[in-house]
């Protein structure tokens, strides 16, 4: 288990830290063809959260009926300051197609903050981030963080094609040095990144790695990880029931240290694991 | 409401007295529950199911959503009956709640084996989960088979003296045939009851949705079902019986108890609406209020028949 | 969709061929559906029960609506089979798809007697209702038990030269059981199957929903676990099963042809929607020609495994 | 049964003259606290339905979601002219409050006509309309076709309070004297209306009673036709199904010409019975 500092394990919470809180919407725009944005007022419990943890979200009904489970989200942005949360979403099936629907003033019923997040090794340097897809949303936080604890970032942006790439302006506003590969011009391919990365490996040392949405990104990056002799998470997506560690649906199997094979609740013990104990995105 | 007027919610099961009719119904709640309500409110707290073994569980995906169920495939993963003693209990020892375990085994002489190894002051009860519908091959239970019930739970009651619950399973013929053959064998309560088996299939890919095939379908969709069955077992049994299937609000349970319950166990509701058991609680409290009732108990078995009995002889409820 | 490759949407049922694997499930159309679809495309036109003795049926209020389900309470009303085969049989007469009566009676020997009355060139097949959950006390029906079962179907099929199908009840444990009985004492298809005894409260009056207490739920709610039954008989049968719970639409049919259903019935859905059956017939044609199938026969029974063999050795389907 | 001149029998209908017809909505509004009146844009074979006739209505979902059933609702004016039908609806349950949300140019999907309507004597000269609370929605038509075949009608409306008589300007628009009869001052008591109506009647003879809402003006109907020797109609209720005649659910008793009961479809043999056959509102 790495060392806890920057991201307190769910039993070292006190009291009811977690919360249903009820949000009052402030925006809720598309930000493209696919993904939205949603701010939400947020009540302290949840301005809480931290990097890679997720809200379960209820989602409204639509002419499909109400969803009838909640829906996990990242976390994509915290701003205390203004008392607001963020999630970058998708719109893909009945769920998210609800979540689409709400307007400013409407309020959206969020459990949170859940799951354990990204956890910085004390004293890193500079942080790699290797994202593709809606998983980028997960690891905007993660370069805050990162900031914080007055790491330097390089965000490494994988998409089919350049007007997909997610997130650059938060990431770069975090801070972060932001590079874009995409599959229209065949940079995204592991074959071309690998010597990228290992060049920027080489021009100022990574000590951390994190990653996210996508099987060819982790296996690259743990392949790095491994041989540049650093460490690094992912963060993980199942399909889930309570999202609180109750009901065993969200489980993955990981890698145990000693061999073989485990079972760990994605919600609970995730959604960030090792790259070690990663077995695929 | 005034203090003075409050009514009474402390129900009995057996030896035990809650001090209200609301639980979880086991393998819905875990150590995460206690971070988001305050448990100590509920009239008891039923643990997820262990086994004497450590077992993984079922292939993901475990979970299929309908508009108003679930279909959940877990197959009970256990840590083991150390885990338990070890872990679990001091978990919610800070919870003003009697501990209830749940405990299943591939045989009879596991069950009673299992119970007296866990037989701890710190739990009031030990339900017999006779019922989980993912154990044996094609969905099968020790309890869709009368005089397995009644070896396992005979075996469980000489092997501890904490008292026995028996969670029937709902994919069965007759109930009542169960119940009876439960009490027999020495329950002291009989949860009615278990998930209904089902399956679902993705037109498009022509695949199962889950990775087991089966599931146990959970949640409202479920309730009139179950109601009927507690209905049945109320009847058919003098011991009391827990009704717990689709109740997501208080008038959920207070339907099961008209039809003859005595408590009632909340299971999927507690994944979408966490605060579902406390907020049922107090509005219990609220419907004997309204109701002129100053216990709640007397809610069960309390159903009138729907026609004066002049104009539907038939009628007998 | 060109005409020359047109799916072909033909089934065997036993000895009969049918246009397409959707027909209405028995008490859920009357002649009334005559006037608002063209019951000619049909694959078949399932009748109500009858009885040999009239009956009036159960008290009403006979239904109570839920999210996702109906509870309805009937209980076989029934005119006879004279007005069967004089009044019921001549109003689809103009209907071009072959008309399946389906009879009930208090003994396996009137289940007989009735068959053989009935028996009449214009019924393509007789359904055996052994499973209506209203006919005997406390819900129990024929179909529950596996002796009764195969003493009505044997009766029938002494009786009459008219093919026997067997409506089984999923008030039962192990449906396969009864799906085995009914094959082996001839029926020549099983229809799995009827509703599932349930029971509603009104929390607030304290009485129950209906006039007879207990009702049949049907509606999209039940389909999960109709068709694991569904699933679970066609594996245990080589007689061709009709899927029937909770149909709404032409997916749900595949749904349960993939599990292994040759066609399927269609009941409440006929009440919200009357268009059900006849887009249900339109969207499998759009279906196979999409999946590249050429005869919608083809789905019956093809769900592949959700896991590759290697990642899931316990993975059979 | 009675003559069926003016009401084809079900059975008469030929072709698919029962119709899932899409009909646009005109207007949807409140006519007082609880009663609201819809106007609806009707295909052809919708403007065919006869007076006591009813749709089975689709209702839209609300935060209580999509009512599964549809609920029945008698017609209460048709104006072939303009192709409108409408219904008058007390706002009641999951289902009416849902119909509440429709909005002009909005989708209102009717099943129907359904049921057999009233049936007024060949030779009617004038009908007595006794009507309470929402039935009367289901007579407002009957004014009109009474008026159509040339007989007099005379309206009496009873309800709780003068400001919830329904209906009044409907049926006076249809040629119809209406008298109101309120509990609030004792007038709507049966030993009040009795001997009110007996010398209506002898002023001039009613040969039809068609009546709707109460098992007291049921009651008292019934006692009148009978002593004046005439016939009369009820339209009942009871919770449906299908609203087809198919599943049996909508029963009542009646009482048979030759002594006892049976039960039958208020969809389908009704909703409109005979005094003498009808057992009860
Ligand atoms: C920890 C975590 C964080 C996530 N963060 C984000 C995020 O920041 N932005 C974003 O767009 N998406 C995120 N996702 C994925 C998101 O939860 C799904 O896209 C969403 O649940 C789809 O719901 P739906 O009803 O729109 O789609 P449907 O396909 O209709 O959903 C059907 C069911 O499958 C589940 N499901 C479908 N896809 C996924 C998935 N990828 N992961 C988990 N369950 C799924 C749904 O929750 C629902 O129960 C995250 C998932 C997890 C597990
Ligand atoms: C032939 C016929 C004609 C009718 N015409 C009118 C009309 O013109 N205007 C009007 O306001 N009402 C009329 N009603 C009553 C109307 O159908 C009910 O008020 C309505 O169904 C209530 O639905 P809800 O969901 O709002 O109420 P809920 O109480 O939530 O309904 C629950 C269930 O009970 C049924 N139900 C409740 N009350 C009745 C009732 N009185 N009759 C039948 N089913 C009921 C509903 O259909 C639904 O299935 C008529 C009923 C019938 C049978
Ligand atoms: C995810 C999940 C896990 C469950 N695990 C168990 C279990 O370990 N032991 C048990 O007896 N029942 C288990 N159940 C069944 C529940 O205790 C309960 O009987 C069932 O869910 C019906 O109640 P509900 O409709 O309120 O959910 C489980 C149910 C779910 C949904
Ligand atoms: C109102 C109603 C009446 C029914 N009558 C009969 C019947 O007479 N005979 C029979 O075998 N099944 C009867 N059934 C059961 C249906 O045929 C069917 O098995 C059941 O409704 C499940 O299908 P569904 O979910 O599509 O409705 C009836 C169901 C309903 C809802
Ligand atoms: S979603 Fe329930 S344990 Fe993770
Ligand atoms: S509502 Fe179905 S028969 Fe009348």
């Amino acid at each position: 288990m790495p060392d806890t500092a920057l991201s307190p394990a769910p039993e070292a919470r006190a009291g009811f830290p977690i919360e249903e809180a009820l949000c009052e919407i402030v925006s809720n725009d598309a930000v493209n063809a696919e993904y939205r944005l949603m701010i939400a007022r947020a009540p302290e419990a949840a301005l809480r959260a931290r990097a890679g943890q997720f809200f379960h979200l209820l989602c409204p009904a639509t002419e499909a009926g109400q969803p009838f489970l909640r829906r996990p989200m990242s976390i994509y942005r915290i701003d205390r300051a203004r008392g607001e949360i963020g999630f970058l979403y998708k719109v893909t099936g009945k769920g998210t197609r609800g979540l689409a629907t709400l307007r400013p003033g409407e309020t959206l019923n969020a459990l949170g903050p859940l799951g354990r997040g990204f956890t910085l090794p004390q004293g890193t340097r500079h942080v790699m981030i290797l994202g593709r897809g809606v998983g980028l949303a997960t690891m905007a936080p993660l370069a805050r963080l990162a900031a914080e604890s007055g790491a330097a970032v390089t965000a490494v942006l994988s998409a089919r094609s350049p007007e997909l790439v997610m997130s650059r302006a938060e990431l770069a506003a975090a801070g972060a040095r932001v590079i874009e590969v995409v599959d229209t011009d065949g940079s995204s391919a592991p074959e071309e990144m690998e010597p990228h990365l290992t060049a920027l490996h080489d021009e100022r040392a990574f000590d951390y790695i994190a990653t996210c949405g996508s099987n060819r990104l982790f296996r690259l990056a743990r392949g790095l990880a491994r041989s540049w002799g650093i460490t690094g998470e992912i963060a993980l997506e199942q399909h889930m029931g309570c999202g609180l560690g109750m009901c065993y649906a969200c489980v993955i199997p990981v890698a145990l240290p000693g061999g073989g094979e485990e079972y760990r609740r994605v919600c609970w013990d995730g959604p960030v694991f090792t790259l070690e104990e990663a077995m695929g995105w | 409401m005034v203090s003075s007027t409050a009514p009474d919610l402390s129900v009995r099961i057996g030896s035990l007295t809650l001090k209200n009719p609301v639980m979880p119904a086991s393998g819905t709640i875990a150590e995460g529950m206690t971070q988001v309500i305050d448990m100590g409110r509920l009239g008891a707290i039923v643990l997820k199911t262990i086994t004497p073994d450590l077992r993984q569980g079922t292939l993901p995906p475990r979970v299929a959503e309908y508009r108003d169920a679930t279909l959940f495939s877990i197959g009970i993963p256990s840590k083991g009956p150390d885990y338990l003693l070890e872990h679990t209990l001091p978990a919610y020892a800070a919870c003003d709640a009697p501990l209830i375990a749940s405990v299943s085994a591939d045989t009879a002489e596991d069950f009673g084996k299992l119970a007296a190894y866990i037989s701890d002051p710190r739990i009031a009860a030990i339900e017999a989960n006779i019922s989980c519908p993912n154990l044996k091959a094609d969905g099968r239970a020790f309890g869709m088979d009368p005089e397995a019930t009644r070896e396992v739970i005979e075996r469980m009651v000489a092997a501890t003296r904490t008292p026995v619950w028996a969670k029937l399973t709902p994919n069965v013929g007759d109930i009542t045939v169960f119940a009876r053959v439960a009490e027999e064998a020495g329950a002291e309560a009989l949860i009615v009851g278990n998930a209904i088996l089902g399956m679902a299939v993705n037109a498009e890919t022509m695949r199962p949705r889950l990775g087991n095939v089966m599931g146990g379908l959970t949640g409202p969709a479920v309730k009139p079902i179950l109601l009927r069955m507690v209905h049945q077992c109320a009847k058919a049994v003098r011991i009391p019986v827990i009704g717990c299937g689709g109740i997501t609000c208080g008038e959920d349970a207070v339907e099961y108890m008209l039809a003859g319950a005595t408590a009632v166990q909340v299971g999927t509701a507690n994944f979408i609406h966490p605060h579902t058991m406390t907020e049922a609680v107090d509005w219990i409290a609220e419907y004997c209020t309204r109701h002129g009732l100053s216990a709640a108990r007397e809610i069960t078995g309390a159903l009138r028949p729907l026609h004066a009995p002049a104009t539907a002889p038939t009628e007998t409820v």
